[in-house]
């Protein structure tokens, strides 16, 4: 089998691993911007497939078919983000006679609409948020809009029947407010995702985001897995995520987890995918949607259970019978926490910070996993998503797995460039994170609260140092970069092509 | 050899003199200190201070985006440092001094989503003014201090290119 | 407690990671040569303990207790080689009040010499390899040591008392050479050890090196672990390691284990350890030395138990008991190897290849662990054993984690120096090492088969591209380094220094 | 542009020329190619064959030990490469051509252990002739072919320099 892996970055070179360990080859497709990309490198054949802007390059259909035409590709796999979750993308890989690394398209379009999720969800006895079951008619009047507001319950959001990510999504404390939340969501809705429609559900104060992994195989077996706790979200995008939560019991687990089987089964679901729920305070849990594909934070489940779940989607895929232990998948052994180091700056509101990443010295040793999406000396082009890596520790508990992340992030270098790692930092001791004191609303609060205030603390005694190295590399440089005693900061080229590597003291 | 570094918002003035074996004598505001330092690699400084508990220091310098610009990476962290020279904001999105006109510019390529200020309206430190949508995310670029808006130069819908003047604060 | 690393290298590395972990301070120690390395990078402080030859620094007792008096260190960890196993090393310490991360110093010279401890292991009623019980008296006449020879019986090997790593060995084969076997052996152990005692051990034809990986708290609990297999040896030197072994029968584990543990209890040893046994065709295990340390191979254990070993050295010193379920400790999960990434060149015989490492690629992700003690930029010196970093793969099956294995040695580049890379990825797809037909003297037996023959393999396309990379490359840098849509191979500092790092696409 | 390039004890002629959007016209002892070749990082060459199965190969050159010799790193792998000019042997024991004199020299600082060979011993290629320890082991230095030994240059127990000739072999 040789798989055609139809995206990029860290996803893209995860998926490559897979592949590689289970001896299938591998095609990398790749835009203008990442030509020099690591993803390209680490395939067995690489494929130009347009522009840099993903529409003419990793979102068009017809260029990823003929690229695998063109390399002889009999799989692909579609990663996250881009064409993952687009139904006509998994029709297409099928009419063109390849496996789709993924569920059926049929599936795909069932969950793809949330309404009809929830309604799949329903039938199948799984509790959802309150809220109306059918999109709103867009031509609803004034008042039927209100009414059916009403029936629902203030506070209540307003969401986009294609949404994701946030997008068409509205806020709405009491009824004031609901006609214009209607007309910026449906605005929203029409320009990301070509669909106006919206619906509406109750919104709950402080829900945790918990999530289900499952693995369906096409012989009618659905494996759930521990659930992964994700309510480290700023504006609903996750950064931290962890296994397994603390606000769940074994009990609860249990409940979950068969919700989330019986959700899947009614979609006739197969190959991997995950079920979100939000977690009340109550302890009550509500289905909220169906993501159709790997998810970023998959590895934390990995580390917990210690199953394979990219190798499984490329066996299941090949048609092959799960036959892992369900006690294993829903029986978390130790506690695993993902961040992700994105190029952004967290002390200029998250702001992107592309660049040339000059080095990359990621954190390893002891319970450290790190997935990145690029090496040393490529640059993270300012196109798409700004995920670069992704730094997971795994520990005995969830203390000692926070005391390892500390550990962890304290020696990860993005060197050229800006990330997320200070934000980590600070996360990683802040006590309510600790405590487990935490929900969707967290960390949206916290920020507000801390006004920008930056999250890069620099000691008096660093700062102090700071100054001094700044200065000796200063002094260096006007010293001609080469001290009797000391290597100068010129070009590694040119000061090893003057040693012989075997004199070096 | 004196300079005036800036990190974390305080110049301080440095000056160096070689010391023999490695070590330098420092001089920070007048404070000296004997330091033994080394490059490691292409970007890497380690300082060693023998006679101040034998603490320990690896420091990453690269060059900025602005002259006289240094990006430091220390365990995990990016600090700009400037040597010899006024701060250019970098990675935000403001440039000019404390005092006079300010210009909220486009950090990077993207499409404009929502202009937040009207001009003649005083904004507070902070304040988002513009929001930008590149690399899949919505950014707020925000007003470096308070004032009142001297220029709104773009309209939301507009692709703007990095660098472009966005809005002016007086 | 603040602890000083008495070590350098990937050891130190992994020292001060576990101390960090757990919220201890770190004091790092440096000869000359060593004043860039990482090690001294990671450290809270750093003491210098002089110049670069080891035995003016690290084998320098003095010295190091100087460092720590320095630096305010409570507790001392020596890694493994130089003074780990020196009982005068581990009594100056506590005699300087220092906590001593290791076993007592009584342990440490009980152990030390090879024939006190095969009298300690056959007082537990642990088998060892049937030899002379005491040293072979240094006035034995000729008469005497055939004797002694022939009462032990043909093969056989004569050892040094105090030895270690091969180092004042010979093996005789009849009885011949017996005469000549004793001097040699002698002249070499008082070189090389500074005792010339020498006593006889039976040879066994093909036996297996297998591990018993120990810890032991100050309150009488003696906890064992699944055995590692360390057959795969050049000239007595570990190359690749796992665990568990598939010469090894649950029932067999445990009468390793238990022989492993009375052994220890006899010895009255506390903190890590691990007890080395020949596996013999038949079944027979015998003891064959006792290392009163950490070793190199500690990762594989881990891998498959999940435990923290550093973890332990340091709670077990400060008196914690053990709180490990003996059962986790024993039952492997999946399987790990390691590869030990040295600086030689296989293709020369092993000969060192030390020198500067331009950049260094360590492979990463999913089930994957790199304990490395050097970054891009560091030199490797002449002057201390070449191990630069150990690769670990870890999976649910022996062939997976082989699997995972050939994965991670393609995507490991160490840039600018040759290592025992290319011999692993040969390795890893020998026949024998795949179906596990080896034991200690495979590896021996394979090279002289071999008569030097290269284990870097070039297919014929790859020697292409090299060949037009190479090409590219000189021309690049006869066209000054920069064409108009290339990045040229000239300093990262001046090129960046030209560009504005969000402008770069 | 041409070059005359060894790889793994094959010398081929390269000609290069530039083809437009980052790809060469490249040839190799005369069967031509097209390459879409870049550099990535300080090191790296990312070579592209769009015409030749998509096929991608990722090299890292580094400047090797003697003049024109270059490291190439290649999935793990290190292969040393010659452009335009004689090999020199590296990491190895000996030095010189197929024919005449060879130099067995010292890779590293060490001492020596043992001399294997005399004046006037015939010895084959790949034969041990000196033991060196260096970096806490053993190494064996090797005659790189057939031929008598010349001259020994060194004693068991003498340390020695790196380059130091150890044994002339003919």
């Amino acid at each position: 089998m040789k798989v055609l892996i139809a995206n990029r970055g860290e996803i893209a070179v995860r998926v490559a691993r897979a592949c590689r360990e289970m001896g299938l080859r591998t095609v990398a497709v790749y835009s203008d911007a990442d030509r020099g990309a690591r993803h390209v490198r680490d395939a067995d054949q690489a494929v130009h497939i347009g522009p840099s802007a993903a529409s003419e390059s990793y979102l068009r259909i017809d260029r990823l078919l003929d690229a695998a035409r063109a390399s002889g590709a009999d799989a692909v796999h579609p990663g996250y983000g881009f064409l993952a979750e687009n139904a006509a993308f998994a029709r297409a890989c099928r009419d063109a006679g390849l496996i789709f690394i993924g569920p059926s398209a049929d599936a795909i379009e069932s969950m793809g609409s949330k309404t009809r999720a929830r309604a799949i969800a329903r039938r199948a006895g799984v509790p959802v948020v309150p809220g109306t079951d059918d999109p709103l008619d867009a031509a609803a009047s004034e008042g039927e809009i209100r009414a059916a507001a009403e029936r629902v319950g203030y506070p209540l959001l307003v969401k986009a029947v294609a949404g994701g990510g946030g997008k068409g999504m509205r806020a709405v404390d009491e009824g004031g407010g609901i006609l214009d939340a209607v007309r910026v969501a449906r605005s929203e809705a029409g320009s990301s995702f070509g669909n106006t429609a919206v619906y509406f559900e109750r919104r709950l104060q402080r829900p945790r985001h918990i999530e289900i992994q499952l693995l369906a195989d096409h012989h009618g077996t659905i494996l759930a897995f521990v659930e992964r706790e994700c309510s480290i979200q700023r504006r609903h995008q996750k950064l931290v995520e962890e296994s397994p939560s603390l606000a769940v019991t074994p009990e609860l687990r249990q409940r979950i987890a068969s919700a989330a089987v019986k959700a899947a089964r009614s979609a006739g679901y197969t190959n991997a995918g995950t079920i979100e729920f939000l977690l009340d305070e109550d302890g009550s849990f509500y289905f909220l949607e169906m993501n159709t594909r790997l998810q970023v934070e998959h590895p934390v489940t990995e580390l917990v259970t210690r199953v394979d779940l990219v190798h499984w989607q490329l066996r299941l895929a090949r048609g092959e019978r799960l036959s892992i232990d369900p006690d294993r998948a829903i029986t978390p052994h130790g506690h695993a926490i993902e961040c992700r180091i994105i190029a952004e700056d967290p002390d200029q509101g998250f702001l992107p910070s592309p660049g040339l990443v000059r080095a990359l010295r990621a954190a390893s040793g002891p319970g450290v996993r790190n997935d990145a999406g690029l090496v040393g000396g490529e640059v993270v082009p300012v196109f798409y998503d700004s995920l670069i890596a992704k730094l997971i520790a795994w520990a005995e508990s969830r203390p000692d797995a926070i005391a390892r992340m500390q550990r962890a992030l304290r020696e990860y270098d993005v060197i050229g460039i800006k990330t997320t790692i200070p934000f980590f930092q600070w996360l990683m001791r802040e006590p309510d994170y600790i405590d487990g004191r935490f929900d969707t609303t967290y960390l949206d609060r916290v920020l507000a609260d801390r006004r920008g205030a930056p999250f890069t603390t620099i000691s008096e005694t660093e700062a102090l140092h700071l100054t001094i190295a700044a200065g000796l590399d200063a002094w260096w440089r006007a010293h001609g970069g080469v001290a009797p005693d000391q290597a100068g900061p010129q070009s590694a080229w040119t000061r090893v092509a003057r040693l012989d590597a075997l004199r070096v003291r | 050899m004196t300079f005036e570094i800036e990190v974390d918002g305080r110049t301080r003035h440095v000056s160096i003199e070689r010391a023999g074996g490695g070590t330098f004598r420092v001089s920070v505001d007048g404070a000296p200190t004997i330091v033994d330092a080394r490059r490691v690699g292409e970007f890497g400084v380690s300082l060693l201070f023998p006679g101040d508990a034998h603490a320990v220091t690896a420091i990453d310098l690269t060059p900025g985006s602005a002259p006289g610009e240094m990006l430091a990476h220390l365990a995990g962290r990016t600090v700009p440092v400037i040597v010899n020279g006024r701060r250019m904001a970098r990675g935000g999105a403001a440039t000019g001094s404390a005092h006079g006109e300010h210009r909220v510019t486009a950090p990077m390529p993207g499409r404009v989503v929502r202009v937040l200020v009207a001009r003649g309206d005083e904004v507070a430190a902070r304040q988002p003014v513009v929001v930008v949508e590149a690399m899949k995310m919505e950014n707020e670029l925000r007003s470096p201090r308070a004032g009142r808006v001297k220029e709104v130069e773009v309209v939301a819908g507009a692709s703007v290119e990095a660098g472009r003047v966005l809005v002016v604060i007086d």
